[in-house]
């Protein structure tokens, strides 16, 4: 079997299935659909996964048409498209694979109403995704970008409810918005090099950089990836996307939708621009203050939140702030820091949107407050909750926690350090909060978390809960593994995408859990134990400190209002501070 | 030719500024058939008839379109409740 | 926040972008005069390797064809989409009267417009079928072509009853010729892989320059892009037409709330 | 005139910006937003042309005459059907918004509410 031959595959038969799919959809039995695409997701994996293996000596390049470089004539000049696999590129798309393989299980019998549609949105969505790994061409990442948006529009919207209705209004109109800048910028690198392959693209920018035009459309391409990364200020879409998404959708979506746009960006600059010092330097500074700043908001607006999936949702915001620290240092280090990360995060917080799916099919709210001791009989779900919810406070186990050493390492001073730490406790004590509330009853005065926006919801609730459950337990048994076994691989997976001909290789030493580990754990207990604790403020200056202790929480609630008008208008202050980086 | 390179580009300058400032959406569409037109002659001054010929069955005729009947539909809407 | 806030957000980031948009304006190519020679090559190569005469449509399906495949499934993801959600609560059934906004006049059809929307229909259909067959010799193709021929389908519900429009223009079959449009593409970039050539090479005949069937591979890639620019639009204008049918037992759930 | 085209699509975009943030009817902010997107054709098509030269269709004129860059123009056509079918989404959502909600101002739309 030739590699080269396998590669479009992995982008073909998704699309091919879709379409078929389509073509039948009204003569389909029931439930063919579900198989097909469980076993094609599960086909992609396995593809994926060796293809990464191939690609450890030297990238699988596969051009489309037969156009390869050499058919111009011309040094300068690439006329075809082509797909290039090196090995972290193709376990990111395996990744998304399995993340699809497992959803698809999880949605076994949800989607029954309306003929495979479902079915069909999420292939194209999958096959966008793993295009966007795989390809070498800047507009052709345009458009899987473009099609990843497209498909999640519309799943968004699937329920039909008044917020997801309204969330996707607000996710297809920012996304929209972004992909018009990334189809700017790709004009305004593509008028200044005169061509769109990456590695051709690179050189012709180690010839001319520093220059306007380029870096201008660096920025814009980097606002479109970051929008879909949400990093503040264009993180707004993402709470009501993914808060009223399905929840099969919102696995996706939080799992690994957002983290491809980060490293989208990893890609683009340490493939593209990697000899452009004024975006590197944009990069480094820039970005980095960008995701300190994310960590915190995300981590804040987390742990003020009573709607299980609005609180997961901010999560995501924090710990895409992590991982995008983990980007602005462009190094192999930082590069296997976020691949692990990206792992690690996608199947906890896969999990945990699992979790609140279970808790809407069986109990027909997320509401933390609202479901006060109502999971007691769900008791299995409540462990598994609590285990991923160690994991994100920081439990010393596990890829997250590999990863997290790397992403430390890369920070630029103590301080900051302790800052992302301190982001990381608060999603993982919000997530212990509500699953003591649901599964145990602890109770404690509910604090700012009171307030915050709320509304119950309900998904089909005839699946077996095993069914449902499965997915969530195999998720977090790979999240928890010791990743020796795997890291060389990854420490040279990553090494490999920042210097395709390179030898180094990053290594991470896991084995040494020393007294300073637990010091991310302890923090989040501290919070969670804070939290349980509070009792209703009885005296007068008890009432006045909490008040001054909402003030924060209520600025952050008012400033995400809700309204799409608001968020583009944010979004032109986040155009204007990536400018404003550039000095 | 210049010049009416030049000239179309100032019109479709001036018909996306009019679609933006016609605030009542029934009178935008006609704004927006408008700028589809004078899109669709930009792009023939710039030598795509390619580019132009989908603009303009896109840009005059299905885009106005759909945002009629989405009104109407909104209108009976209305009415039903 | 209040539109004022909003504007006032909006003029901080202008007062910042300002300068950097003019500073990026400046050092742009000079319009007119393109640093790019990927055009140029293309535009010596093309008709020469492919025997083809219209150069967009040898981007378009040829040389850069894998992303025309990915607009393709743009298209099918956006108007899945939207069948979805129209059809959500309104489910499959079909209404057979035109529904109408109270208080508007609704003058009824003369002949004269019956007749005419049969011709104009008649002779747009053609037109786009021509079209689509062009697409690799002159200007237009799949897309446009495809565009045209499901436009043409809107005047039957101009000249005819709804009832009529509702009887010729079958939902399934759209959606099906939509789906087999793109399987056929999927098709044409798969089976050269099984041959050990690259995906979506051009293994077949290229026919002689300015012929109806010059291009190969690409005058497949054009009508199966036709069918399902045909499909999807079709589908889409069908069901946003079905949004203004008669309200029976309309079951739009009013939520919870209000 | 060398500039004009770049200019024209900043101000095109820009404008497009300012209706979205500034809309009270969701139909019309969808308009805004085909406006921001026609900025990018106008930028993309820019780019490829080239005065003195043709189309770049070799059928009435043989290969080989100056002919503008159908590159950008394969970009631009595909993406402008697409388009098409998004507003077609975009409305469409809106549309089921309106059956629910009895209202398109994007300033009274907000996913969730505070629970009083």
């Amino acid at each position: 079997m030739n590699p080269v031959q396998l590669l479009p595959v992995a982008v073909l038969l998704p699309l091919g299935l879709a379409a078929l799919l389509l073509a039948i959809a009204h003569w389909l039995p029931p439930r063919l659909a579900d198989g097909a695409s469980v076993l094609a997701s599960l086909g992609l994996v396995a593809l994926c996964g060796w293809l990464a293996v191939q690609a450890l000596h030297g990238p699988v390049v596969h051009w489309f048409g037969g156009w390869t470089p050499r058919v111009s004539g011309r040094p300068d000049v690439v006329l075809g498209i082509g797909f290039s696999a090196d090995p972290m590129s193709a376990v990111v798309a395996a990744f998304c694979a399995l993340l699809f393989a497992l959803s698809f299980i999880f949605a076994w019998g949800y989607f029954d109403k309306i003929h495979a549609h479902f079915h069909v949105l999420m292939l194209l969505f999958m096959a966008a995704m793993i295009g966007f790994c795989l390809t070498r061409d800047l507009f052709n990442l345009f458009v899987w970008f473009e099609l990843m948006s497209i498909s999640a529009f519309a799943l968004t919207a699937y329920p039909l409810g008044r917020s997801s209705l309204e969330g996707a209004l607000n996710f297809t109109v920012t996304n929209a918005l972004a992909s018009f800048l990334m189809l700017a910028g790709v004009g305004l690198l593509y008028a200044r090099t005169g061509t769109l392959d990456f590695l051709t693209m690179a050189k012709v920018i180690a010839r001319i950089a520093p220059d306007p035009v380029i870096t201008g459309g660096f920025v814009l391409v980097a606002t479109a990836l970051l929008t879909k990364a949400a990093i503040v200020p264009f993180h707004m879409w993402l709470a009501d996307a993914h808060a009223v998404a399905p929840t099969p959708v919102s696995v996706i979506f939080s799992g690994i939708m957002v983290g491809l746009g980060l490293f989208g960006v990893l890609k683009l600059t340490a493939q593209v621009f990697a000899a452009d010092a004024q975006v590197l330097a944009m990069v480094h500074g820039g970005l980095f203050a960008l995701g300190i700043a994310t960590a915190l908001t995300g981590g804040l607006m987390a742990w003020a939140q009573r709607h299980l999936k609005r609180l997961l949702a901010f999560s995501t915001i924090s710990h895409l702030g992590v991982m995008l620290t983990a980007v602005a240092a462009v190094s192999a280090t930082g590069a296997t820091g976020l691949l692990l990360y990206l792992i690690g995060h996608g199947l906890v917080k896969g999990a945990l949107f699992m979790i609140a799916g279970i808790l809407l099919a069986r109990r027909n709210s997320v509401d933390e407050l609202a479901l006060h001791g109502q999971g007691r009989t769900l008791w299995p779900v409540g462990v598994v909750m609590a285990v991923a919810g160690l994991l994100l406070g920081g439990l010393p186990a596990g890829s997250m926690y590999a990863a997290s050493d790397l992403i430390h390492e890369s920070a630029h001073s103590v301080a900051l350090m302790f800052v992302l730490i301190f982001a990381a406790s608060l999603t993982g004590a919000a997530v212990l909060r509500a699953a003591c509330r649901i599964f145990i009853g602890c109770s404690g005065a509910p604090g700012v978390e009171v307030t915050a926006p709320t509304e119950r919801g309900r998904e089909q609730a005839d699946r077996p809960l095993w069914l449902m459950l499965l997915p969530c337990v195999l998720m977090i048994a790979i999240a928890v593994l010791p990743v020796d076994a795997v890291a060389p691989f990854m420490g040279r997976a990553a090494a490999l995408l920042l210097q395709p001909d390179g030898n180094a290789a990053t290594a991470i030493a896991s084995d040494h859990v020393t007294l300073g580990s637990f010091f991310a754990l302890a923090l989040t207990l501290a919070l969670l134990a804070a939290s349980l604790m509070r009792e209703r403020p009885t005296r007068r200056f008890a009432r006045r400190v909490g008040r001054v202790e909402r003030l924060p929480f209520d600025a952050l609630q008012f400033l995400h209002s809700g309204l799409v008008t608001d968020y583009v208008a944010w979004m032109a202050i986040g155009v204007a501070l990536l400018a404003a980086f550039l000095g | 030719m210049s010049w009416l390179v030049g000239a179309l580009l100032e019109l479709t300058a001036l018909a996306g500024s009019l679609v933006v400032l016609s605030r009542d959406p029934r009178r935008q569409v006609y704004a927006l058939c408008a700028n589809g037109l004078v899109l669709a002659l930009l792009f023939f001054a710039l030598q795509a008839p390619d580019v132009a010929l989908s603009e303009i069955t896109i840009g005059t005729v299905v885009t106005p379109l759909l945002f009629f009947v989405a009104l109407a539909a909104a209108a009976m809407n209305k009415a039903r409740r | 926040m209040n539109t004022t806030a909003r504007i006032v957000l909006l003029v901080i980031a202008l007062v910042v972008l300002a300068p950097a948009a003019g500073m990026l304006i400046l050092a742009m190519p000079a319009f007119g005069h393109p640093l790019s020679q990927y055009g140029d090559v293309v535009n010596a190569l093309a008709p020469r390797l492919r025997n083809i005469s219209n150069m967009v449509a040898a981007v378009n399906f040829d040389i850069r064809g894998i992303d025309t495949l990915g607009e393709e499934c743009m298209l099918l993801a956006a108007v899945t989409g939207t069948v979805m959600l129209l059809r959500g609560h309104r489910g499959e059934d079909m209404s057979e009267r035109a529904g109408r906004v109270p208080g508007r006049k609704q003058p009824s059809r003369s002949d004269a417009t019956v007749l005419l929307c049969r011709f104009i229909a008649t002779v747009l259909f053609l037109f786009g079928i021509y079209m689509v067959l062009h697409g690799t010799v002159t200007p237009g193709g799949g897309f446009q072509g495809g565009v045209i021929v499901a436009s043409s389908f809107v005047l039957l519900y101009l000249g005819e009853s709804y009832r009529a429009w509702r009887r010729i223009v079958l939902g399934p079959a759209l959606a099906a010729l939509e789906g087999t449009g793109a399987l056929a593409y999927v098709l044409a970039a798969a089976l050269p892989l099984l041959g050990g050539y690259a995906a979506l090479q051009n293994v077949l005949p290229l026919g002689t320059w300015k012929d109806l069937f010059s291009g190969g591979l690409m005058v497949a890639v054009n009508y199966a892009v036709g069918c399902a620019v045909i499909g999807s639009f079709g589908v889409l204008l069908l069901e946003f037409m079905e949004e203004t049918r008669a309200p029976e037992n309309d079951p739009v759930p009013d939520e919870e709330d209000e | 005139m060398s500039i004009l085209a770049w200019c024209v699509a900043a101000w095109l975009f820009g404008i497009g910006v300012y209706g979205i943030v500034t809309s009270r009817h969701y139909v019309h902010l969808i308009g805004c937003l085909a406006v921001c997107q026609s900025a990018t054709y106008v930028l993309l098509l820019g780019i490829g042309f080239r005065w003195h030269a043709g189309p770049p269709i070799f059928y009435d004129h043989p290969p080989g005459t100056p002919a503008v860059d159908p590159v950008v123009q394969a970009l631009v056509l595909t993406d402008i059907v697409v388009s098409a079918a998004m507003t077609a989404l975009l409305l469409a959502i809106a549309l089921q918004v309106h059956k629910r909600r009895g209202t398109l101002d994007p300033q009274h739309l907000r996913p969730f509410r505070q629970e009083k």
